[in-house]
């Protein structure tokens, strides 16, 4: 789960990481107020789960209420990369001296926190990373050691910090490593860390995202979850503890497992179809979540036909079958839908479908034929 | 021979009593599974189908000789039955929940460092050795014993291509299933370095996905370390940049982690790459031929 | 650094484990107030940091404020064990159903803590251990991981235990785990840890050793250090760095190094001596601390000589020789000092000496011949 | 041969301009050992008596190729520095710090399960290898090279007993001073087996104390590992019950943990045990010409 900015701030400091001075507004007038609260040069920043906000014109830096207000106008509603700001934040000003760049991921080969600084910050650590290499220092922490002094060390010498800076991000380093862990996040960064020109090291942006997984021991977070800004589908997928992703085709694929899905769409391809969406129901799908699932394939008016791949494990093949057969009559759908199913219980679902096939369902034995029928019948 | 499990498993399940647990235990029993204890606290003197319930791991161990684990406990207590079952001395673990914390998992994953064993998982579907031991939740009727090592991240992908293959009467040696977590307990070149070292192996399956760079990494081992023919097959050649695909790892961020970069960067390293489940069946049948 | 009970209890609460209300005392008289605050029947416990209080006459349980008053007037100044009772403790009384026994220690073969249960409290736990041994449940805990959730199952189920006092204990172990690590202890006891008719678990004991090199991290805890306790020269000893133990016989033997000091002890018994005592002074002992420590040794009247015994690794002989002639001059010290310089800048302290040797300081080569030439000097 | 530290010992001194690692550095220098770097946080760029000055380890391996360290840092910053040099690479790791609390020592001895490295002490004298490197603060100048393995719990009777060696002409191949605290890096039982493996080592001198069972642990080694004759002295024997004799671990609790017990179970199983410094020479040498 990705945190907006002035959340993840807020996580930031409850460890002890300073940040400027801010106000999340919702309307120009709101924007106004907070501008003439903070005084002086503010910046307001659309608040946006998405990056490259900077270059959409997502962040202005105003001098006066007014110019405030002026520019929240601009920038709520504003569309970044399919994203619509709903709230900006506006941030007080500061005498910025460098701009940094720190965060801390899970690195998947190594198994470790893996954390990134460099004295390059402001732009995208990408970049960084392809222009100058050496200015990023990486360092890997032992999950169950945890961060230790000699690291901050390390991270100091190499980058070459000293005074007040090296003390500065030394113990930002230390509390952001708490957070990391602490909020059970498997990304946290800030781009820019910032040393200010009278000697403070704060975060100007923070970008959080947080273990899903982790979710049921941070209620706090949680709850945070922003409704308004996932895909309506999406969100009642999710609701339903699906996996679902919309896609620009016409055939509509469901299956078990997030690999045979893939696959699933990757054969509807060669036989010359284009995927609708991408929908795994997981492991032991039941017959309402299957019923959920099919409901949601078929509510995007783009989708001709459905293509229902279902290779038993967990995932019981008579249980598929039953949310099938429940789908259908709920919703009367009326578009033509092949399911192959295999696997467990594979029989037993195979034969409730065969007891009461209505017109529009139609069984095939391999996953190959399935998507080709699949497609064919999309034709029309 | 095969590899993580075999005649000499006596396996223990966590969890025995609960939904998943108690189904995939019957399944297990059903085939050539030595289940000989299941845990539950609580339920410890009860019995399971005939499978005696401890309340530990360790009193589960000590009075049945069990050396193998599978857990089915919840998401958040899974890290805590990891860590029993490890400390109980089991030294093959399986772990089928789905939805551990990555954070946990760190931790786990490095308390393995200190230890000989293996832990399979999480959000895997098992490990499968046809005909000799089965620690799963695969349907093992599409199983056939025979020479053919598989690994991959995916389950249901991997029941699709195992089928391909039994119905070739392609037999396999061991099926394991290492998950699509961020942090799973062993990966692709592990278990390629355990086939590689079974004689009964004679071709190896490696199932991928889009996302990270484990397959880069698996090819590179296998360009230098295998003399075991390898057939490769990445799924997600559809799938849009910048999206989550189902598995926490499936997400396409950059060029390199798409599907054709990794098929590509095998087959550069010599690996048979196929596009699609059928496609691998034919070229393992192909690879056994040529030997 | 061993806690009084009551100091360890106040610990124990700190970390949410529960206690009786308790009051210390010094006198009769407080005793009796805190009786008369606390109401119905109290135990007056000797605070002495050894074992055996009970078995001494240290713990009495009285029903009134003027027994209360009488108890206190008996034990405060009783002599346990070598220990003058210069404090009781006043507690509360509880209606106990069951004891039992809990302790964590670090357990040096494993390298690992080691939890100790047991369902029969209130005893000795060696006794125990001869006894019922099957009573016992070990667990070690894994320090990088700490302690787990199974760990606490495995205790409970092992024990037998149930309903209320299986939550109970569980809850005291995980707090005492956190106790344990926290305080850096290298040894926290609850002995008997009881259940009450009404269902709680609570501490009736503490015993409570805290590590001496982590003390720097504890100012609280190194505060707590009673001077009072201490035999004088002990004391002196330690805070000037020297490890000195006072023995029954008559040679003072100084050496660095604890091995080779025993080892002095040892060759010196084989001589036909008794040593006076133990001392080491440790690496890298100046010229100040050699002197504190023959100042240490002489002024214990049994000795009739002193074995000097150095073999310099860190120590070096220089530094030696001349804290021997400061301590020598400075204190007018007129038994017979037998040396042994070996080791880092030996040569340049027998050069020291050699220069400057008053008449009652002899040197040997050997440790043996050192041994036998103090023991024969002592003798007069 | 000798064990840990040897010819190829590239050490870095962490602490170097430290009072005690600037005055051992400049002993170690005089010696045979190869001091190639020193560590001090922030006086990186700076020499010491011509050895180069880094503010980390990772930046001395790097520049310098050490593969040995040896730390004099501060008691509350001697794990640290452990966890440092353990990750910069050090595979061989002599902590000769004095007073490091024992929890930090229960977490850096669990890491180092998962790595391959030794670590000596703390509150140790160090690993000399008589002709080869010195990584110690011990006297080098009583040493000898030669085919006697020493252990010790003790460092200054360690120089006692290697002095009477080397004044009966004995040489060593190797001194180990493990160092006396109640968690320690490595123990008796991991240095005998080095001993043992070690051809050069003829005979193996152990010290001991009162307090634990470390040497009776060691005694069944022996017994059922070792064909390498071993001498034994256990100091202590005057040693009242109850008290602590200056190391942490010297404390006699209970009857079984005294000098005489310990002696009388080394003796049980077959091993020389003298009851002083020089009887420990004349056993050797009696070791030595039985073979």
């Amino acid at each position: 789960m990705d945190l907006y900015e002035h959340q993840g701030k807020e996580l930031l400091r409850q460890y002890g990481i300073e940040t400027l001075e801010g106000v999340v507004a919702t309307t120009p007038d709101e924007a106004r107020e907070a501008a003439e609260k903070l005084g002086g040069t503010v910046a307001v920043k659309a608040q946006v789960l998405t990056g490259g906000r900077g270059k959409a014109g997502g962040i202005k830096v105003v001098k006066s209420p007014d110019e405030a207000r002026d520019a929240a106008e601009q920038i709520l509603g504003m569309d970044i990369r399919g994203h619509t700001v709903r709230r900006v934040l506006i941030e007080a000003g500061a005498a910025i001296a460098t701009e940094m760049y720190l965060s801390i991921t899970v690195d998947r080969t190594a198994r470790k926190p893996l954390i990134l600084f460099s004295t390059e910050g402001g732009v995208d650590i990408e970049e960084v990373a392809e222009k100058s290499p050496e200015s990023i220092v990486r360092l890997h922490v032992d999950p169950l050691v945890g961060l230790l002094p000699y690291q901050a060390r390390e991270l100091r010498f190499s980058a070459g910090l000293e005074g007040d800076v090296a003390k500065g991000v030394g113990k930002v380093l230390s509390n952001l490593y708490e957070a990391f862990t602490g909020a059970d996040a498997s990304l946290v960064e800030i781009n820019p860390l910032v040393a200010t020109e009278d000697g403070r090291v704060l975060a100007l942006d923070a970008k959080v995202t947080v273990d899903n997984s982790s979710l049921y021991r941070h209620k706090e977070i949680a709850e945070l979850h922003d409704v308004e800004a996932a895909d309506p589908q999406e969100q009642r997928a999710q609701e339903a503890g699906l996996q679902y992703v919309k896609l620009d085709g016409d055939v509509g694929i469901l299956g078990n497992g997030a690999g045979l899905v893939m696959s699933t769409l990757d054969v509807v391809a060669q036989a010359g179809g284009t995927p609708a969406n991408f929908l795994d129901v997981g492991g032991g799908a039941d017959a309402e979540k299957i019923s959920a699932a099919l409901d949601i394939v078929t509510s995007n008016p783009e989708v001709k036909s459905v293509l229902f791949n279902i290779f038993g494990g967990i995932t019981r093949g008579d249980e598929v079958a039953r949310g099938l057969m429940t789908a259908i009559e709920r919703s009367n759908i009326e578009l033509p839908i092949v399911v192959r199913l295999d696997g467990t219980n594979a029989e037993e679902g195979r034969r409730i479908l065969a007891e009461n096939t209505p017109q529009n369902v139609h069984t095939e034995e391999t996953m190959l034929d399935a998507a080709r029928r699949a497609v064919e019948l999309g034709r029309g | 021979m095969a590899i993580l499990v075999d005649n000499d498993t006596r396996l223990v399940v966590q969890g025995i009593t609960g939904r998943e647990g108690g189904f995939h235990t019957g399944r297990m029993l059903q085939g050539d599974t030595n289940v000989v204890a299941g845990v539950t606290p609580g339920k410890g003197g009860q019995d399971f189908e005939g499978v005696p319930v401890f309340n530990t791991v360790e009193e589960a161990a000590r009075e049945t000789g069990a050396n193998t684990s599978v857990i089915f406990v919840p998401a958040s207590f899974s890290a805590d039955a990891i860590f029993e079952s490890l400390d109980s001395g089991m030294r093959t673990v399986c772990c089928i929940t789905e939805g551990v914390p990555v954070h946990d998992m760190l931790k786990v994953s490095d308390y393995m460092r200190m230890l000989d064993a293996t832990l399979i998982g999480p959000n895997c579907p098992g490990v499968i050795s046809p005909g000799k031991s089965n620690v799963s939740i695969m349907p093992q009727d599409i199983f056939l014993p025979g020479n053919v090592g598989v690994v991959s991240r995916s389950g249901t992908l991997t029941y699709q291509i195992v089928n391909e293959l039994t119905q070739r009467g392609i037999g396999q040696s061991t099926a394991v299933g290492i998950g699509g977590d961020p942090i799973i307990g062993t990966d692709f070149i592990e278990i390629l370095k355990k086939f590689e070292a079974d004689p009964e192996t004679e071709c190896a399956v490696m199932i991928g996905e889009i996302g990270g760079n484990a397959e880069q990494l698996a090819a590179e081992f296998i360009q230098s370390e295998m003399k075991t023919p390898v057939v490769a097959y990445i799924a997600g050649f559809t799938a849009p940049e910048g999206k989550t695909m189902g598995h926490a790892g499936a997400i396409v961020s950059g060029g390199d982690t798409t599907a054709q970069a990794k098929s590509e960067a095998l087959r550069a390293a010599g690996i048979r790459a196929a596009t699609n489940p059928s496609e691998v069946a034919e070229l393992v049948a192909e690879a056994l031929r040529k030997g």
